[in-house]
């Protein structure tokens, strides 16, 4: 099977990005957004074709993994060298769908929501490059390949949260989130040095290979009591830790919502944070094999900040900050699927759950932002305080909303039960405690997403400037297909596609399992209804009853603030600032200091030089008389 | 002839052409006509190096030529370059190219300024193509002197401080360069014989231990002064801050840049087991200076020194990555100085923009300026990005480059170094995005902005120019590092044996 | 007259030197250019002195040390003339002909 | 006691103690007329030594040239009654140590050699003998440093008026 039209995937995106970038401002912004939508509407046809072809021509019973072209970019020494390609297997596949579907959504979706917005041009220039930067990702051949598109993911994620440049809250959004993952990815770089040093080779293919140098040759070098393997696999773990914002790295994402609100949903919920999930899946039989330890570090803090997230998440007002901590949530669950998950087979069914739940995920995910971009856009308010009896105004808004909130709180037969429920399978044959706390945050999960619903499309109805209207067309059609998505998604045979080791797996249904997710998902949902179906005093009565711990949670558990302690007073104030004051006059005093003596000695010595003849003459007698008297007398 | 010969002969009939046109307009478009043919010559000389290389000509060294210059101390005008020098060449061709036009609108002693421009574009072309150490030197004290009168007359704020400092830091480490090369010199026939200057003969034989011992920190710090080494580089902030724009670009694109070609080609090529032994001294140093001058450029408010301890940091990263000593690192280095040279360039030159604009570089004074002038923005951000080290510009190249060589030593203290080093790239996001934040994005701060013009042909035509060769060597970095790695196999033996 | 006889060599000489470092003192702790101008005087004549008593008493046969007198008186003619046009002129300028307070050009 | 050895002493007397005076009084014209005398006594000791011609060029050049020159200068430039200001104690101790052992030094030195008196006739002295040797070209002839010393001495007198001229355009 010949897949070199795959290299239009990426050629297209950065074409797009060009010709929008540096023409955009000389035509009609509308011109530019549909060479945009257009653009990406051909990457998403060729991804379909892509995944048509590859997972309907399987060779034998497993899905090969194809490097359908590489070339050398920079080479290092003579085994490390950068090379640019195409890696084609079930993982990236998987996520090329993912990806062009839901970025084609937003592009379609932002028609409508970004019109006539100043930059609109720059905004689908910027949105190309950060599907150019995604894809590149995820078909990466090699790690380090994997590293620079990680980076460019990384600014085109800056650029968008700090669309509205204006905004200081943005400008500081976008800051934030940049610096947070750019730290990460230093553990992510030292990460590949340390691998690729051990190793000799960036290659994926190379570095996965059961009988490669990671795994069958895995370093006896030891650190700290640690294996270097493990080191070098939790630091890239940092790096993907940063991306998809799990504690303690997590303090950008809420913040990120500063972006306007499609790129949320595209940037922050559905594609370029789960990169994390991906990076940990891509490299799986090396933590397999070479680092459980580093495995079982993932499943516990994706745990932890699954409940995490999912309880500040109940006390949040900003509707998207209470989508982006359940996306942390979410995302979360993904990270401890992949801890608790095994090699092959029926083993490895924690890693097929987690990317399932990656893709419906990213579906359900994106029509939630998506449809809070439509009631945002309709109310001109991110505070669901100032909203409510949204139902009756925005129909097809409200419908959909329903069916992604349904999905995520797992009510059968929607997508999210299916990815969810399977997670809960593989979490309980690993670990009861991991067990235990998913199916609590499921519960959470449930309360926070109706509690979000309630409040926006029931409730009380507050006075509005002006009377809400439903979305256009352009915004409600992509609602509609991902709502579609979020339904059907969970039917797709994942589990015979996209494996540990690519071959199917046969999964069960666990009675065991379902049941209590389920019911747990529904005491959730009831729970919030009777909290926020009509406006009353009960929620204010529950926060005054667990007041402190309320606030802590309102308050998100102070970690910003830590955040700024660190950086602001620590880094800045007792490392950066005593350093430039060490500079200016330690440094370069002991500089002046050397050019001040000088000039204090010649200034001493300057006096000899009076610039009167008769002193001269004084001297020069003297001295002759002295030299006289020397030389004739007393020698 | 040797086509080296064009890079000294084309700033000479520069001046002499500047110097003959009365005509102050025609001034600025005879230098740029000289600086393009510049240009020209060397892509040109690329393009022959290529040529002779694909001819199978494997000499070190290609289009050498020698003439005595002074017989009795056996001194000669010996010219030659390998991959590295035609490298460092493109460098200083377009930055000073891109310079020029940067100062297309000087108005005081508009013929002295771009004569004494050239003498330091002629200096610096006569340093890279020299391989006689006499010659080296010369060429070296010919770029520096300009740099005197390019501050003190042309700068701003207290220039003639900081002329005066950045010109006796720099004679300072002059002094104890041509202590080193003077040492070099006399050891250059151990076993009897002539002395000689010349380089390549030089390298062929064994200087003793002692004298190597003894002579290698002078030659290195001589040579690291002008590259910014710890302790050594407070010259910097200031010089650049009071410096012209064209000169900051020249002086910290492509002057910086012969510290740390000094440093490999002459101190370390030349005392190899020196360079080992002491090697941990500096590398320590350079570490220092890496995070250090990062750390320093948080806390600034004025751009110019922002840049300035920015390229303390990167310079640093530079001479860290030579003293790594082996292919890759060294690799890395070079390819450091190329992309530091273009995008600190870029930075002073756009900095100096914003200055002529705004008449102020303190940026807490400015802000939103993306909306009143997009054009110096855009390049604003691209070259900070550049400099934080995003991928498909250069910065990012030469920094992996550097880290991945580094890295392959591994025993503790290289190690930890290397780590420390790459932890810069944060602290460097840091500031640049500080930067970026108050200075080009918000709300603005002062209405007077709105009337700001954005960019003129001139002023886009030289950040194009930098931006292009920016993301040419950050796209497609192959020809480059291909074309540095050449000699570096044969020179890094000679290091390591 | 036979003054070798009556007088020897070494007075005359001595006179000279005498009247050679008073001059010298003159310049040395006069501050006026009128003065030190007058001290330049004397060490001339004490120097003319010397010329004219080694022609007289070592070279009787010549007249060498004659004429160098003489030339030397012309030098000094031309020197007090130069002397004193250039006191006047910066009289002139700075309405003081004391060295402490001519100091423009110094450092 | 013969009378030329009584005129040397008188005179050799005057001329150092109108010298000192000359440069220690503090009113500056009479330190001018101490010079004159110096000047004319000087004149006295080239009478003395037979140099007629000299002695006269010495009185007609520097008593009547030179010192009226100066006393002009003088009277330009300074107030008749002013006095000059005492000369600063460092100043007159190291001017004094420096004449005193110079004089000294000198002196030491002078005394200790012993001078050969010539045997030698000498040669005339008069008018005509020093006219034919300052025209003449030949061996012992001074023709070209009295042209040297005219073409000074004019070139010093133009570049006097020169410098003195009041309004410079």
């Amino acid at each position: 099977m010949d897949f070199s039209y795959t290299i239009l995937i990426l050629l297209l995106p950065v074409a797009l990005f060009f010709i929008i970038g540096l023409l955009g401002s000389k035509m009609n912004p509308k011109v530019s957004g549909m060479i945009g939508t257009s653009g990406l509407f051909i990457i998403t046809l060729l991804s379909y074709v892509t995944a048509f072809n590859y997972f309907t021509h399987r060779t034998g019973e497993v899905f090969q993994s194809i490097e359908v072209f590489q070339f050398v970019w920079l080479p290092f020494t003579d085994r490390l060298v950068i090379h640019l390609g195409i890696l084609l297997d079930p993982l990236s596949v998987m996520m090329l769908v993912v990806i062009t579907t839901v970025s084609l959504m937003v592009h379609i979706y932002s028609l409508g929501y970004m019109k006539g917005e100043v930059g609109f041009a720059r905004y689908y220039a910027f949105l190309s490059f950060f599907t150019f930067s995604m894809l590149g990702l995820v078909v990466a051949t090699n790690i380090f390949q994997m590293y620079i598109f990680w980076e460019l993911v990384g600014v085109s994620s800056y650029l968008l949260i700090g669309f509205y440049y204006e905004r200081p809250s943005a400008v500081a959004a976008a800051k934030k989130a940049f610096i947070v993952t750019r730290f990460a990815d230093l553990g992510f770089l030292i990460g590949i040095l340390l691998l690729s040093f051990y190793t000799n080779t960036f290659d994926f293919i190379a570095l996965t290979d059961l009988n490669g140098p990671a795994i069958a040759q895995s370093s006896g070098v030891v650190f700290l009591g640690m294996s270097v393997t493990t080191w070098a696999m939790l630091l890239i773990f940092m790096g993907g830790a940063g991306k998809s914002a799990m504690f303690p790295l997590h303090i950008w994402l809420p913040d990120a919502m500063e972006g306007p609100t499609p790129v949320s949903a595209l940037i922050h919920a559905a594609t370029m944070v789960v990169a994390g999930v991906y990076l940990v899946a891509r490299l799986f039989p090396i933590y397999h094999f070479s680092a459980p330890g580093a495995l079982e570090v993932i499943a516990y803090i994706g745990s932890f900040t699954s409940l995490f997230a999912a309880v500040i998440a109940c006390t949040q007002l900003d509707i998207k900050r209470v989508l982006a901590y359940s996306t942390l949530s979410q995302i979360g669950y993904m990270m401890v699927a992949l801890g608790v998950s095994g090699y092959g087979s029926e083993a490895g069914l924690g890693y097929m759950a987690s990317l399932f739940h990656l893709f419906t995920h990213a579906f359900f995910k994106a029509l939630l932002f998506l449809g809070a971009g439509s009631v945002i856009h309709a109310v001109h308010s991110n505070l669901m305080t100032e909203m409510g009896g949204l139902r009756k105004h925005m129909p097809i808004t409200h419908i959909t909303f329903l069916v992604a909130c349904l999905t995520i709180s797992g009510i059968p037969p929607l997508s999210g039960f299916f990815s969810k429920d399977e997670i809960l399978v593989a979490a309980f044959e690993h670990h009861k405690l991991i067990f235990a706390v998913q199916w609590i945050v499921a519960g959470i999960t449930a309360f926070y997403m109706f509690r979000l619903y309630f409040t926006i499309f029931w409730n009380s109805n507050p006075q509005y400037n002006h009377v809400p209207h439903e979305s256009p067309p352009t915004m409600t059609i992509p609602l509609v297909i991902l709502a579609l998505a979020s339904v059907f998604s969970g039917f797709v045979p994942f589990h015979d596609l996209v494996t540990s080791d690519g071959r199917a797996l046969i999964t069960e249904f666990h009675w065991i399992v379902a049941i209590p997710s389920v019911l747990v998902g529904m005491v959730g949902i009831s729970f919030a209804a009777v909290l926020y179906y009509k406006k009353n005093s009960k929620p204010e009565t529950v926060a005054k009853g667990l007041k402190a711990f309320y606030t802590m949670a309102y308050q998100k558990f102070y970690i910003d603030e830590v955040y700024l302690f660190v950086t602001h007073k620590v880094i800045f104030q007792f490392i950066s600032r005593p350093i430039a004051w060490f500079d200016r006059h330690i440094v370069d005093g002991a500089m002046n200091l050397i050019g001040n003596t000088t000039v204090f000695f010649s200034g001493s010595i300057k006096k000899m030089q009076s610039g009167q003849m008769q002193e001269y003459i004084w001297y020069f007698t003297s001295g002759v008389l002295l030299l006289t008297l020397l030389i004739f007398y007393l020698n | 002839m040797n086509p080296l010969l064009f890079l000294l002969i084309i700033p000479l009939l520069t001046i002499v052409g500047i110097a003959m046109v009365n005509d102050l307009a025609k001034v600025r478009w005879v230098s740029a006509i000289g600086m393009s043919a510049q240009l020209l010559i060397s892509f040109v000389l690329l393009y022959l190096f290529y040529q002779q290389r694909s001819s199978g000509n494997t000499d070190d060294m290609l289009f050498v030529s020698t003439a005595t210059w002074y017989e009795s101390f056996n001194i000669q005008l010996k010219f030659g370059v390998d991959g590295i020098s035609i490298s460092m060449i493109l460098l200083t061709s377009i930055v000073t190219f891109s310079g020029m036009f940067v100062s297309w609108q000087v108005e005081f002693l508009r013929k002295e300024f771009f004569i004494s421009l050239i003498i330091l574009a002629g200096g610096v072309f006569g340093f890279f193509i020299s391989l006689d150490l006499f010659t080296m030197f010369l060429f070296y004290e010919m770029a520096v002197i300009p740099m005197y009168l390019l501050i003190g007359i042309w700068g701003s704020g207290p220039k003639e401080y900081s002329a005066m400092k950045l010109t006796l830091m720099l004679m300072g480490g002059s002094a104890l360069l041509l202590v080193g090369l003077l040492g070099i010199y006399f050891n250059s026939a151990p076993e009897g014989g002539k002395l000689t200057f010349d380089l390549t003969e030089i390298a062929k034989v064994h200087i003793p231990l002692s004298a190597q011992l003894f002579f290698f920190p002078f030659t290195f710090i001589g040579f690291g002064v002008l590259g910014a080494l710890f302790p050594f580089h407070t010259w910097s902030p200031d010089g650049h801050a009071s410096a012209p724009t064209a000169v900051s670009m020249l002086h910290a694109g492509v002057l910086m840049k012969l510290g740390g070609y000094g440093c490999f080609r002459v101190a370390m090529y030349l005392l190899p087991e020196a360079a080992h032994s002491l090697a941990w001294i500096f590398i320590i140093l350079t570490t220092i200076s890496v995070v250090y001058g990062a750390f320093g450029a948080i806390w600034q408010k004025d751009l110019k020194y922002i840049n300035a301890y920015s390229s303390v940091s990167h310079c640093g990263l530079v001479l860290f990555a030579l003293l790594m000593m082996n292919e890759t690192a060294t690799t890395g280095a070079i390819l450091q100085m190329i992309s530091h040279g273009l995008m600190t360039a870029l930075f002073f030159a756009l900095i100096g923009m914003i200055y002529g604009r705004t008449h102020t570089r303190m940026i807490n004074e400015m802000g939103g300026l993306m909306k009143v002038i997009p054009f110096l923005s855009v390049v604003y951000v691209i070259a900070g990005l550049a400099s934080l080290g995003l991928p498909g510009l250069s910065g990012f190249v030469a920094e992996m480059t550097i880290f991945v060589g580094s890295f392959q030593h591994t025993d503790t203290f290289h190690r930890v170094a290397t780590i420390l080093a790459c932890s810069s790239i944060v602290i460097t996001a840091v500031y640049i995005l500080r930067v970026v934040g108050i200075l080009l994005l918000g709300p603005i701060k002062n209405n007077h902005y709105l009337e700001l013009q954005d960019a003129q042909w001139f002023e886009k035509l030289s950040g194009v120019t930098l931006v292009v060769s920016i993301a040419i060597i950050g796209m497609s970095p192959f020809w480059l590092s291909s074309l540095i790695r050449e000699p570096l196999n044969q020179m890094i033996n000679h290091l390591t044996n | 007259m036979n003054l070798q006889a009556e007088i020897p060599l070494d007075y005359m000489i001595v006179l000279s030197t005498i009247v050679f470092f008073v001059g010298l003192m003159g310049v040395i702790i006069r501050r006026n250019l009128i003065t030190m101008l007058m001290g330049i005087e004397l060490m001339l004549n004490a120097v003319n002195i010397n010329f004219v008593a080694f022609n007289h008493y070592l070279f009787p046969h010549r007249l060498e040390g004659h004429f160098f007198a003489l030339i030397v008186m012309a030098i000094a003619a031309a020197e007090a003339a130069i002397a004193i046009a250039l006191i006047i002129n910066i009289y002139r300028q700075f309405a003081t002909v004391s060295v402490d307070d001519v100091d423009e050009l110094k450092y | 006691m013969t009378g030329p050895k009584i005129i040397f002493f008188i005179l050799s007397g005057a001329i150092v103690v109108f010298s000192i005076l000359s440069i220690s009084s503090r009113r500056i014209l009479r330190a001018a007329i101490f010079l004159l005398f110096v000047l004319v006594a000087m004149a006295g000791l080239y009478y003395m030594m037979n140099f007629q011609f000299l002695a006269a060029v010495q009185l007609i050049l520097y008593a009547g040239g030179i010192v009226v020159l100066i006393i002009f200068s003088i009277l330009l430039t300074s107030q008749i009654d002013s006095k000059l200001d005492l000369p600063k104690k460092g100043h007159l101790l190291s001017g004094a140590i420096t004449a005193i052992g110079g004089i000294m030094l000198s002196a030491m030195t002078i005394l200790q050699f012993t001078f050969q008196p010539a045997r030698l006739a000498p040669v005339d002295t008069d008018m005509r003998s020093i006219g034919l040797q300052l025209l003449d070209t030949g061996v012992h002839g001074y023709a070209l440093p009295f042209e040297v010393i005219s073409i000074l001495l004019l070139a010093a007198l133009v570049g006097s008026i020169f410098i003195a001229q009041k309004n410079k355009t």
